[in-house]
Formats: structure tokens, C-alpha cells, sequence
């Protein structure tokens, strides 16, 4: 049934018209490329009309969910541009926030507004851009007023879905390291820590005075 | 027997070349059932009213023809042609009523149905493999457009995990990890250390005992992490070619000597 | 009461049945694997009744040089089978399954689900590592629930894609199912006299519940 045939094959009539448009309708739908006019020619049967078997297709495609498309001067189906939303399928995927992300979180609620400096003073290592980036994407975070200092780097302070999320009414709602402590919550370990621990609780509360400023409006 | 048998059935070109087939190429058949099949197929009958005996006959003989040829017969066709045998013995002796188990018949019926069953498979896998396939003569969508996968990554954390990252990071000073107690512990590291600075002069055999360092060899405890840690190092530098070490017999003293260039160690 | 999304989606009302369709159609046809009621589900909007839209389709493109098949409980539209010998040039040529594949595939198809042992049995010949492995690699088998005799054998029991490969809708389709049984040649007949007579016909008993419940809705 093949090529060289093809004397043989003009003893035999073309397919009717609208068998060469089912033919033509199964050519596009299995291609992986769009196919083009003179393709069409060689792979329909001798004495086929593609170009008026494609007009067949096209209109009985006109307004479905699926439409046959002209890409150049090769044809290929296409799903309808009014229907791209179908294909996208949202996942939605709940993952825990990584340790660097919830301690980073936990420095500026606490002691907001915060430079990056300071948090890595606080957490002892560097914070990466993708935390930062990460948090203010969650909008759990966001940029606060530039600090008063050499450089004048910028500040981070929490936002209120922040609060929302962790069902907070202000930050200042934050547990300090007493109640932390009261709570079970913070391991009671001696000494060598005392000094640091009487700091931070200064800390929160210079913190805390900021952040009044800072949500209270 | 076994040459009548074949001569008989050479009626038509393609029974004969299959009858040969046989004979050259056991290893095309797909074991003993299959040659039966095969087999068969020249008593030009319907399965179910096969001779049985005859066929046993014709496996006998086939089986028989190797052997002539000195062909080796993988162990599941001997298998079949005793049972086949015995089978032959069964169905041709009268029914011995102190015999217990099945009669030669239901044997043989069972053997039919057998070879009417893989029949009926074969064929039901030629049907089969005979329908419109994906991808040779039915087609998928060519160009299918992939799902986009819009992955929306919500993140937890819980009010409970900031406040104990909170206090994580606020402790961490105070926080002493849990060490082991290393007070009576030698370490392979420090008896590496005090010998590399010691075999320089080991010119002759010596001891182990006697690199133990000072202090540790009073105290149990402290000795035997000493000793066992000074042997490890021994062992870690007659690895690396700087020592040899001898020991004359079981529990007998373990002595060490720098190793000298191109003097082969005696252990 | 559901949950606050479904509320809030089922103020819109479902699109009319004949957008539906279009939907299906466009989903169906950008996909070269089946896609199942379920996923149909997920993807359409709130309110849906996608059965109803599938039978649309499915009417609408019989005939064509392209058709909807059914699959296990999902769809695919798949070429005409009578416009195959058009699709020549998007033949993938496939490795040849040798025989003892073939005979092994038909075996699990129509005794699934089948131990190895008994497709030793059928076959009269061990089964090679090797046709198993072809045959899992190609998606055709897989393995079923183990056996309820003892040494509890893992079964073997065909795929979604041995159907779609094959055009079947279910494996109570595959051709000569019924014969095959009506003719006995699906039970699994003990040698007489054999001792493990009481043990197979347990088997059997168990084969025929499964089978049951595979072939039969």
C-alpha cells in the first residue's frame, strides 16, 4: 500500500471527501509536530484533497473545545484558548517551615524591627537571602523603616497576617523568655547563660516598645 | 518402533520438517508440554479427542531419537517421558483393582486437557495480540499538553514552633551538649601523636607496654584504654610501612621496631 | 455544612452542560494517557456532572478518525482502529516479545490473578526472571494481592495500560473470555492423585473468588 505503488493506487478512486476528513482528523490528532500540507498529500491516499478535507475539519472544530489551529503552513489541533485554565491543576502542598526560617521569624517578631545584621548576630550564623525572600513571600514579614545607623540598613518588622496566622492581636502578645520558661517551653539549664538571659529579657522589652510604635496605627 | 512412527507420519512436507525441527532444535520448544502440543498436532485431530497413547508413543520415540543422536534432553523432558511411560503402562495393561490412585484414563485425561488448556492460551494470546494495539495501529494524542502542575506550597509553622525556635536560639549558650566523660580515655589520636614521636628511636624490639604514656598505668581503667589504644596505633603505623611489630606467641608480650628500608619485617 | 471553599464556589452555578463537554473535550484530548472520572471531577469547575458530558463527547465523535475509549473507569481518545495503516510514520517500533512473554501476558491476562507456579503449570515450563521483568517493564502486569495457600505466593494481575494497549475496556473484554470458561480451560485442574489435591482445590476456590471479582461487576 505504500509509496512505490502509487500507480496502483490511482486505479483506485480517492475516499470519499468525508473519509479523507476522518483521515485527516486521525494524521493531526497522533502527530507530534504540526503537519503541513504537502505531508498531508503523502501520507493521504492517492487523489486526496487535503486542503479541502482540513476546511471540513477546521469548521466542524469551529467553537469546541478543540480547535485546529494553522501553525506557519502546518496544521495542528490545539485546545481551545478560552479552556487553558483546565490545565493547570493546583496542587496545594503544606510543608513545615525549616528550622532557619522559624528561628529567623521568631528574631523579628521578638525584636522588631530588626536588622539581617542583628539576626545574625542573634542566631550566630548568616541568614540566607532565600529565608528572608521565603518570609516576605508568605507575607509574614516585610520591610520596616531603615535604621538610624552607619549605612542606614534596612529593618524587618512582622505584618499583621503574621499575626493573623499565628493568632497573635499584637506581637507584643509574644511570650517573653519568663513565661517561655514558666511554660516548660525553655529547658532550665544553670548558670552560664544567666548573664545573656537577663539581657535578652531587657531586650524584649526595648522590643516591645518598638513594636508598640509600630502597630499602633 | 520409533523410525515407523515418524515414517508415518511424513505425509506432507511441512509435518516432516516439523519432525525434524524437533529433532535439531529441542531448544526451540518451550519445554516438554509444548513438544506434546507439537506433537499433536499430527494426529490432525481435535484436541479433546486425541490419542493419548499414541502420543505418549510418539514423545517415546522423539525422546528415544536423541538419544540415538546423542542429544542432551534437558531433565523435564526425561521427566515427561517416564511419566509418559508409565502412563503408556497403565493405559494398555487392564485396570489392577489393588492398585490405589488414579486410572490410566483420568491420567490421560488429564494430560489432554492439559495440552487443550496452553492450546487455548496460545490462541487466546494470538487473539489478543492480534487486536488494534496503541502506538502500531490505534494512536494517542501526539503533542499531548501537559497538565501544569501549579504547585502551591503553603508553609505551617505554628505558634509553638516560633516560640521554641525562639528559645532555641536564646539558650543556645547555656546549652551543653551531652559529652561522654573521656576522664580515663585514650584515645587512638594521642597515642598516634606520642609515638610517631617516639619510633624514631625504636631502633630495636621493644615492648608496647613500654610507650605507654606516664600516669596511665597504675589505674585499671586508665591502662587498659592506654593499652588498647597504643596497640591501635601500632597497628595504624605498621599500615603505613613505619613499624613492625612481632609477638612470639598468644599472650605473649607484643613488640614494635622502626622499620628499616628495604629489610623485610619477620612477625 | 462543607468546608468555606465549597461554599463559596457553590454560589456559581456549574457551566451549561454543553461547555461541560467542551471542557471534557479540550481535557481528554490534551492528554495522551487516560484520564479518569476523578481527575475529570477535580478538574471541572463546582458542579460538574462530568458522566454526562463524557457521554456527549463519546457521541459526538463516533465515527470520526478519532474516538473515545474507555479504559478501566478512565477515557482517552485514540485513532480510529480502521485508520491505523495511516499512522505508519508515528509506529515507535517495539522491541518483539518472544513467545514464552507472550504466552506467559495471556496467561496472567485471563487466570489473573495467577501465582507463578501456576503459569509454570499452564506452560508446562519455568517462567524465566527475565519474561516477568519485560513484561512489568511494559506496564502490562503487575503484582496483585499474595495468595491465601501457603508460602502465600504473590499473584500477578494485568494493568490500566495492558487495556489501553490492548483496546479492552475491562479485562472482561478480552476475546474468548467466555468460551474459555464455559469450556473449563480457566480452571486450575489438579494431576489426579496428585497429594496436594486438597491444597489446589482450595486454590481454586480462592481463584475463582478473585477472578469473580475482577471480571465481574
Amino acid at each position: 500500500m505504500e509509496a512505490p505503488e502509487e500507480q496502483e493506487q490511482s486505479l483506485f478512486e480517492a475516499p470519499p471527501l468525508a473519509e479523507q476528513e476522518r483521515m485527516v482528523e486521525a494524521i493531526l490528532f497522533a502527530s507530534s509536530d504540526p503537519v503541513s500540507l504537502r505531508e498531508l498529500i503523502g501520507r493521504l491516499p492517492h487523489g486526496s484533497d487535503p486542503k479541502a478535507a482540513i476546511e471540513l475539519v477546521q469548521k466542524r472544530y469551529e467553537g469546541r473545545g478543540v480547535v485546529l489551529r494553522k501553525i506557519g503552513d502546518a496544521w495542528a489541533f490545539r485546545t481551545a484558548g478560552d479552556l487553558g485554565f483546565l490545565m493547570q491543576k493546583e496542587t496545594v502542598e503544606t510543608r513545615k517551615l525549616s528550622r532557619a526560617a522559624i528561628e529567623t521569624l521568631a528574631i523579628i517578631a521578638y525584636h522588631q524591627p530588626v536588622t539581617r545584621a542583628e539576626i545574625e548576630e542573634i542566631r550566630g550564623v548568616s541568614v540566607s537571602r532565600g529565608t528572608v525572600d521565603q518570609l516576605i513571600e508568605l507575607e509574614w514579614i516585610r520591610f520596616g523603616r531603615r535604621k538610624m545607623t552607619p549605612g542606614r540598613p534596612v529593618t524587618y518588622v512582622v505584618t499583621p497576617s503574621f499575626l493573623d496566622h499565628f493568632g497573635l492581636e499584637s506581637a507584643r502578645d509574644l511570650p517573653g523568655l519568663k513565661e517561655l520558661r514558666a511554660a516548660g517551653l525553655l529547658e532550665n539549664r544553670p548558670l552560664p547563660g544567666a548573664m545573656t538571659l537577663e539581657d535578652s529579657e531587657e531586650d524584649d522589652v526595648v522590643d516591645n516598645e518598638d513594636q508598640t510604635e509600630l502597630f499602633e496605627d | 518402533m520409533a523410525e515407523e512412527e515418524f515414517e508415518e507420519d511424513t505425509l506432507s512436507v511441512s509435518d516432516r520438517m516439523a519432525a525434524e525441527a524437533l529433532i535439531i532444535d529441542v531448544d526451540g520448544y518451550e519445554g516438554p508440554l509444548d513438544l506434546l502440543l507439537t506433537l499433536s498436532r499430527t494426529q490432525k485431530v481435535d484436541l479433546r479427542k486425541i490419542s493419548i497413547l499414541q502420543l505418549a508413543r510418539q514423545y517415546l520415540a522423539f525422546v528415544e531419537k536423541a538419544r540415538v543422536l546423542r542429544l542432551e534432553l534437558a531433565a523435564d523432558y526425561l521427566v515427561m517421558a517416564a511419566w509418559l511411560a508409565f502412563l503408556k503402562s497403565r493405559l494398555l495393561l487392564p485396570p489392577d483393582p489393588e492398585e490405589e490412585g488414579p486410572s490410566g484414563e483420568e491420567l490421560a485425561a488429564h494430560l489432554a486437557f492439559q495440552l487443550e488448556r496452553l492450546q487455548a492460551m496460545r490462541d487466546a494470546a494470538a487473539k489478543l495480540m492480534a487486536r488494534d494495539r496503541l502506538g502500531r495501529d490505534v494512536f494517542a494524542r501526539g503533542q499531548s499538553e501537559e497538565v501544569a502542575r501549579v504547585r502551591k506550597v503553603t508553609y505551617s509553622a505554628t505558634l509553638l514552633d516560633l516560640m521554641q525556635g525562639y528559645a532555641r536560639i536564646r539558650t543556645r549558650d547555656e546549652f551543653r551538649p551531652f559529652v561522654m566523660d573521656r576522664d580515663a580515655v585514650y584515645t587512638m589520636e594521642n597515642a598516634l601523636e606520642r609515638m610517631r614521636g617516639l619510633i624514631g628511636f625504636a631502633g630495636e624490639w621493644t615492648d608496647i607496654s613500654s610507650y605507654l604514656p606516664d600516669g596511665w598505668s597504675d589505674d585499671p581503667a586508665k591502662r587498659r584504654s592506654a593499652t588498647a589504644a597504643t596497640f591501635a596505633a601500632t597497628l595504624e603505623l605498621v599500615k603505613n610501612g613505619q613499624v613492625e611489630i612481632r609477638q612470639s606467641e598468644t599472650f605473649a608480650p607484643i613488640q614494635l621496631r622502626k622499620r628499616i628500608e628495604g629489610h623485610d619485617g619477620s612477625a
